[in-house]
């Protein structure tokens, strides 16, 4: 990128956005995020997680009332992001950009945050390299490497399984994962037997588990975007007679999530998977969030939701930091080395990287009375994204 | 086919050998032996389901035939498209109007002018700088006395007018050969009159061939008459001849004035 | 003991099955009346959605929901039948693909105001969870309720359209409309009933559709591509001919993905796009 | 209205003629530099889709191709120009003729296949190849960075002078420049001996190859004219923004465009642009409402211009304004 032009937009932007001009007793937040289409539910948790944490802490913090802007981008639609940014920011004169259920539409906006200097929070796009797209971006979710591989270096070590199926989503993410977990899961000493990246839009895994199960691994690596896939897949391992009691089979927190579990029903039981949250995790700041959630929104969230409500937070504490200074560059520097008790457990944001740093839980499938949920059985504490400064 | 076959029909302006044609049982064309003369004025008649219009769809080639060829100037034209066909000067109208709903006359006229005279490809010129195409397509609605609703949509104009626009599309293409499949179709009688004193009117190098089902017509502007029963030539000969054939009158003639 | 590949060719005539249940209905208006519905899935979603009701908010078991999924999307589809889609059956194709795609866009947005954008996931009953053995293979026994299924709607389907009078009915109207009302064939009602079987059928399928690819909002637009598929290889108007195309389009995928996976998002388009090739007017079309 | 002239050259040159309401049109769209200055962003954003439908409205609305994978050429374009900043430099005008040129050839392939067919088939067909070309975007990530989007575009300012500014000035001014010309362009075509053509095969697809038309050379030539101007609009949306998502390719672009160009009014030179500015106006003040449920509101939109103002806004306006005038 060319440096006058940024240095020159930012000069502009500074001297004359209504927002940063005019800014007297507001904080406006834009929220970018996929409110229709496809991926509406995840940007619907995101959504109500920022909701509860404004409900429980008030709109007023340092003395500045929060305010709300939300636009819809309708998928993964880079072009549209950067629009929508660049509109909040010179339109509605926001200070702050949060949101993002993609990785493109983080993408789009991080030139725009770079740009015009300011804040950002990732509450939930998981691919790796977003962070390093504006020096004003903290994500408040997860990356992908961060799980892949801490699950990859899991199952070789304590998990028992020297041979691995690997199968993912062809696609940016699903390729992130099955990196990181191949290359975590081969250093500590697992062989790969074979892998298999599923179209992304793929309503039927028969064909697919069946080439896992024909290659006999010891154990099988999933990742399969949330929505109708994980049940999808899930039942397909039962039909084709891969039973998670007696094969391993780990996956990221999608494929086991609420929904799939609850659609799956007992084949689930035994299924494997290392994540940063479940709404079943027992702390007592967990119970009260899923009780409160629940309260409002009449469902359990779920990760979404706890990246959108840690964003909330993380504005917040920034904000308090900076008396209400609003700027990117006192923002981002308040965000950085942040550490906070979450529902999740304890995360931090990296100082250097701004990127978020949390345990990862190991769960197991299991029923609990009637009901069937991911119990958590392991944990690695403090992990970092991994691929930072890596080439 | 020999090439003494190919010289004995380079006389005539259209020829068929042997052409047939068949949809699983139903034979629709059964081995048509034709040949029109130059400026020869035809008539094509027989009874409803006889395969007239099957047999102009073969000749244009918007139907393939099964057997036999069919010659253009002598030219074998069996394997080539409908607008090779059209190029090389066999026209055709059609029994149901087959125009341009929401084109006028001119516009339609000019297309096929322009699509004749190869300058359709030209996307980067206005239509209207080509003076020639425009003012031959305008001379051939006046000769066809369309002059006056040029400018008209042509689906608001009355029937007749597109009747004889179907007549000046045909026209439009140069042809020497034009095939008319009953051009006075669903015309009032009083003024199918008019549409065959246009057809008369056309230039003598012109070689015709006219479905027709009114015998006033076909005897007034006929010169040589073709009956069609059952797919098949029935029989040929000058307007008197068939006059007086009675198997004619039987097959055709007799139904329909008794039946 | 069987190769496994037989296992995964029956999983493939199970979603093709599925599929077949979603589209037949729009094939048959297609081809009776040249509507072209992209409402159609709309429908099949209403249908998920009335199960999903029954079986978690009034504990109706399973079956009992499929018909009430059934007479649900036909009765809606016959009043947006009567006020809408009949004022548009002269207008031209655009203008039904604006006025369904509009239908659709609603139906996506009312369905996430009442239900939410999340995934409804139902529990099957017992006895259709789990496999069953067959020679070494596995077969699921949801899915070989839903091959049951397919096969049944399409017996169903061409004895009542060969052998009754209202399917002769339905096949004069399909093979020429105007010849058809100068025999007295009301053509008018007969599509309003072939349009309600066909929105019904198109419900029973999003019902059984909850079980393999889920339910949620974008419903309605995301099968619209796989439903559109079927019909055009199958050919426009023909019950055999969705049946085959389904067969073909769930075999061919599963068999593709699993010799060779790295088609795998190509393969039914593919298979599309080659069958269109050569044959236009798909499978088993007329026109 | 004036009477037709007596001279029919005269009267074809009168159809092609600029109306004052056309001038006072594209003044118009110089209208939101001031009255909508924070607004430029979706102006671009408008100015791209209007170009994009212009494109389909030649294939479709002219030469009665429905097709529902025209997004195919938009995101060649759009990665074109993505990779030739990348690889080459940031020019921009040498990257909009790159991305023309590569569309261009896509369009001519494809024609081969594309002008075989008709009705359905031909639906399904051009729906089929935008869903490959989609999959195979995704498939080749190395060059196309899958579905995490294009990284690395930057481009030069343009003619050197201006940068693509924050408020999307540069960007408006440069896309509505491009929209222009390439108008400029189709309004000729239409009005030429090939639109005529077109307009031909539009109405009666049976009587062309009676009056000797090859009417599959027309639809291959026009198709790839329209590949070309998709690729340009693709082009404009990877400039103006700096980013390329694999979006650009999907079916939801090609059903969009259709919808907006048939909100328009298909047929009709304006129709593309003036859809696209209601559809997408309409989406940005629905969906500033409620970013949930704008689909409802479009959606009722949609339902309301078929059932008061048949074949478009345009098609309908334009029928209603007759009819008052035989009154």
């Amino acid at each position: 990128m060319n440096r006058h032009f940024i240095a020159g937009a930012a000069l502009l932007a500074a001297a004359t956005l209504p927002g940063t001009a005019s800014a007297q007793n507001t904080v406006k937040i834009g929220v970018i995020s996929a409110y229709s289409g496809q991926f509406a539910d995840t940007a619907a948790q995101i959504d109500n997680g920022i909701k509860l944490y404004m409900k429980q802490h008030g709109d007023t913090v340092a003395g500045k009332k929060i305010e709300i802007i939300r636009k819809d981008t309708g998928g993964p639609n880079s072009d549209v992001a950067k629009r929508l940014a660049q509109e909040l920011v010179v339109r509605d004169g926001v200070d702050i950009l949060a949101g993002f259920t993609l990785t493109p539409e983080a993408l789009g906006a991080a030139q725009v945050s770079e740009e015009a200097k300011k804040f950002m929070v990732n509450m939930n796009a998981a691919t790796a390299i977003v962070v390093t797209k504006s020096p004003y971006m903290v994500r408040t979710s997860v990356t992908l490497p961060q799980i892949s591989e801490t699950a990859g270096t899991w199952l070789a070590t304590k998990g028992g399984a020297k041979k691995v199926y690997t199968m993912v989503s062809d696609f940016g993410p699903g390729i992130d994962a099955e990196t990181g977990f191949q290359r975590a899961f081969k250093a500590a000493g697992g062989e790969v037997v074979g892998s298999v990246r599923m179209p992304v839009a793929n309503p039927d895994f028969s064909a697919f588990v069946q080439r896992a199960k024909d290659q006999n691994p010891e154990a099988v690596f999933v990742f399969v975007p949330g929505g109708a896939q994980p049940a999808a897949i899930g039942k397909a391992f039962a039909d084709r007679g891969m039973d998670p009691t007696k094969i391993k089979i780990i996956s990221t927190g999608e494929a086991v999530d609420e929904t799939a579990v609850k659609a799956m029903g007992d084949v689930a039981l035994g299924r494997l998977s290392a994540w940063h949250y479940d709404y079943n995790q027992k702390s007592k700041m967990n119970d009260e969030f899923v009780k409160a959630f629940n309260a409002e929104f009449k469902r359990n969230p779920d990760f979404f939701a706890v990246g959108g409500y840690d964003g909330m937070h993380v504005i917040y504490e920034s904000l308090k930091k900076t008396s209400g200074k609003a700027d990117g560059e006192s923002l981002v520097a308040a965000a950085k080395a942040m550490k906070w008790e979450s529902p999740r457990g304890p995360v931090s944001i990296d100082a250097e990287t701004r990127d978020i740093v949390q345990n990862v839980y190991i769960r197991k499938v299991e029923k609990a009375g009637s009901a069937i949920v991911n119990v958590e059985f392991d944990k690695v504490e403090n992990v970092k994204d991994p691929t930072h400064g890596r080439k | 086919m020999s090439v003494a076959d190919t010289n004995a029909s380079s006389g005539f302006a259209l020829s068929t050998r042997g052409l047939s044609r068949s949809f699983g049982q139903l034979v629709v064309a059964r081995d048509i032996n034709l040949n029109l003369p130059v400026g020869a004025r035809y008539a094509l008649i027989g009874p409803n389901g006889a395969g007239k219009t099957t047999l102009i769809n073969l000749m244009t080639g918007m139907l393939p035939p099964n057997h036999g060829q069919i010659l253009l100037g002598g030219e074998d034209i069996t394997a080539l498209t409908p607008q090779a066909r059209v190029k090389r000067g066999l026209a055709r109208t059609f029994q149901i109007n087959s125009l341009f709903a929401h084109l006028n006359p001119l516009e339609a006229v000019t297309l096929a002018v322009c699509e004749r005279r190869g300058i359709s490809p030209k996307f980067w010129q206005n239509i209207a700088v080509n003076k020639e195409a425009i003012e031959e397509a305008y001379d051939i609605l006046t000769r066809l006395k369309l002059g006056d609703v040029a400018y008209q949509t042509t689906r608001e104009l009355p029937y007749g007018r597109q009747r004889l626009l179907e007549i000046a599309l045909a026209l439009a293409t140069k042809p020497k050969v034009l095939l008319l499949d009953e051009p006075a179709a669903g015309v009032p009688q009083e003024e199918s009159g008019d549409i065959f004193e246009v057809v008369a009117s056309l230039s003598n190098d012109l070689t015709l061939l006219f479905i027709e089902h009114d015998m006033h017509v076909v005897f007034r502007f006929a010169t040589h008459i073709i009956v069609l029963v059952g797919g098949a030539v029935f029989t040929e000969g000058s307007p008197a001849e068939i006059a007086a054939d009675p198997g004619v009158r039987e097959v055709y003639l007799g139904k329909r004035h008794h039946g | 003991m069987l190769p496994p590949i037989f296992g995964v060719l029956f999983d493939g005539v199970a979603y093709g099955m599925l599929l077949f249940v979603l589209s037949v209905g729009l094939s048959v208006t297609l081809g009776l009346m040249n509507f072209v519905n992209l409402a159609h899935c709309a429908f099949a979603m209403l249908g998920g959605y009335v199960t999903v009701v029954l079986m978690r908010d009034f504990n109706w078991p399973f079956f009992a929901t499929l018909p009430a999924a059934f007479f649900a999307s036909a009765v809606v589809s016959i009043i947006v039948e009567r006020t809408l889609y009949r004022r548009l059956y002269r207008a031209t194709d655009l203008d039904q693909v604006l006025l369904t795609i509009g239908l659709a866009f609603i139906s996506v947005a009312v369905a996430a105001w009442f239900f939410t954008t999340q995934q409804q996931p139902i529990t099957m009953p017992g006895y259709l969870r789990g496999s069953i053995d067959f020679f070494g293979l596995n077969i699921g026994l949801y899915r070989l309720f839903l091959v049951v299924v397919g096969i049944a709607v399409t017996i169903l389907l061409i004895v009542t359209v060969e052998h009754t009078r209202f399917g002769a009915q339905v096949r004069a109207a399909v093979d020429n409309q105007r010849m058809a009302r100068g025999l007295g064939i009301n053509v008018d009602r007969t599509f309003a009933i072939t349009f309600a079987l066909g929105s019904g059928l198109a419900g029973l399928g999003g019902a059984l559709a909850i079980e393999i690819v889920g339910l949620d909002p974008q419903f309605a637009l995301h099968y619209l591509v796989y439903v559109l598929i079927i019909v055009s290889v199958g050919g426009l108007g023909s019950i055999l001919g969705s049946f085959a195309a389904a067969c073909l389009i769930g075999i061919s995928d599963i068999a593709g993905k699993y010799y060779v996976p790295e088609l795998g998002a190509f393969l039914i388009y593919l298979v599309m796009v080659a069958v269109l090739m050569w044959r236009p007017a798909g499978l088993f079309g007329k026109r | 209205m004036a009477p037709p002239p007596a001279n029919p050259q005269a009267y074809l040159q009168s159809l092609s003629r600029w109306r004052p309401l056309e001038i006072a049109f594209w003044l118009a769209t110089l209208l939101p530099f001031w009255l909508f200055p924070n607004y430029l962003g979706l102006a671009n954003q408008i100015a791209v889709a209007a170009l994009f439908a212009l494109s389909l409205d030649l294939i479709l609305g002219y030469a009665g191709i429905v097709s529902l994978g025209h997004a195919a050429f938009f995101g060649v374009g759009a990665y074109t120009a993505g990779l030739f900043s990348k690889f080459v430099w940031g020019e921009v005008f040498t990257g909009l003729i790159a991305a023309a040129l590569m569309a261009a050839l896509f369009g001519y392939v494809s024609s081969f296949i594309v002008a075989r067919f008709r009705h359905l088939t031909l639906i399904m067909i051009t729906l089929g190849l935008g869903l490959l070309l989609h999959s195979a975007a995704n498939s080749a990530h190395f060059i196309t960075g899958g579905s995490d989007g294009f990284q690395g575009i930057s481009m030069w300012k343009v003619a050197g002078l201006f940068r693509f500014d924050l408020y999307g000035q540069t960007a408006y001014a440069y896309s509505l420049g491009v929209l222009f010309i390439v108008f400029l362009c189709a309004r000729r075509l239409i009005n030429s001996p090939f639109g005529l053509s077109l307009r031909g095969i539009r109405e009666n697809w049976v009587r062309m190859p009676a009056i000797g038309a090859d009417s599959r050379a027309h639809i291959r030539k026009v198709y790839t004219i329209s590949a070309a101007m998709a690729g340009i609009a693709g082009a404009l949306i990877a400039q103006t923004t700096q980013t390329v998502s694999l979006d650009a390719l999907s079916f939801e672009r090609s059903a969009d465009v259709v919808v907006m160009l048939v909100l328009g009014g298909a047929g009709r030179l304006y129709g593309g642009i003036v859809g696209a500015s209601i559809f997408l106006i309409a989406r940005d003040q629905f969906s500033g409402i409620a970013p949930q449920y704008w689909y409802f509101w479009i959606g009722v939109l949609l339902v309301m211009v078929v059932m008061l103002l048949p074949n478009g806004i345009l098609g309908g306006l334009s029928a209603l304004l007759a009819k008052w005038r035989r009154k």
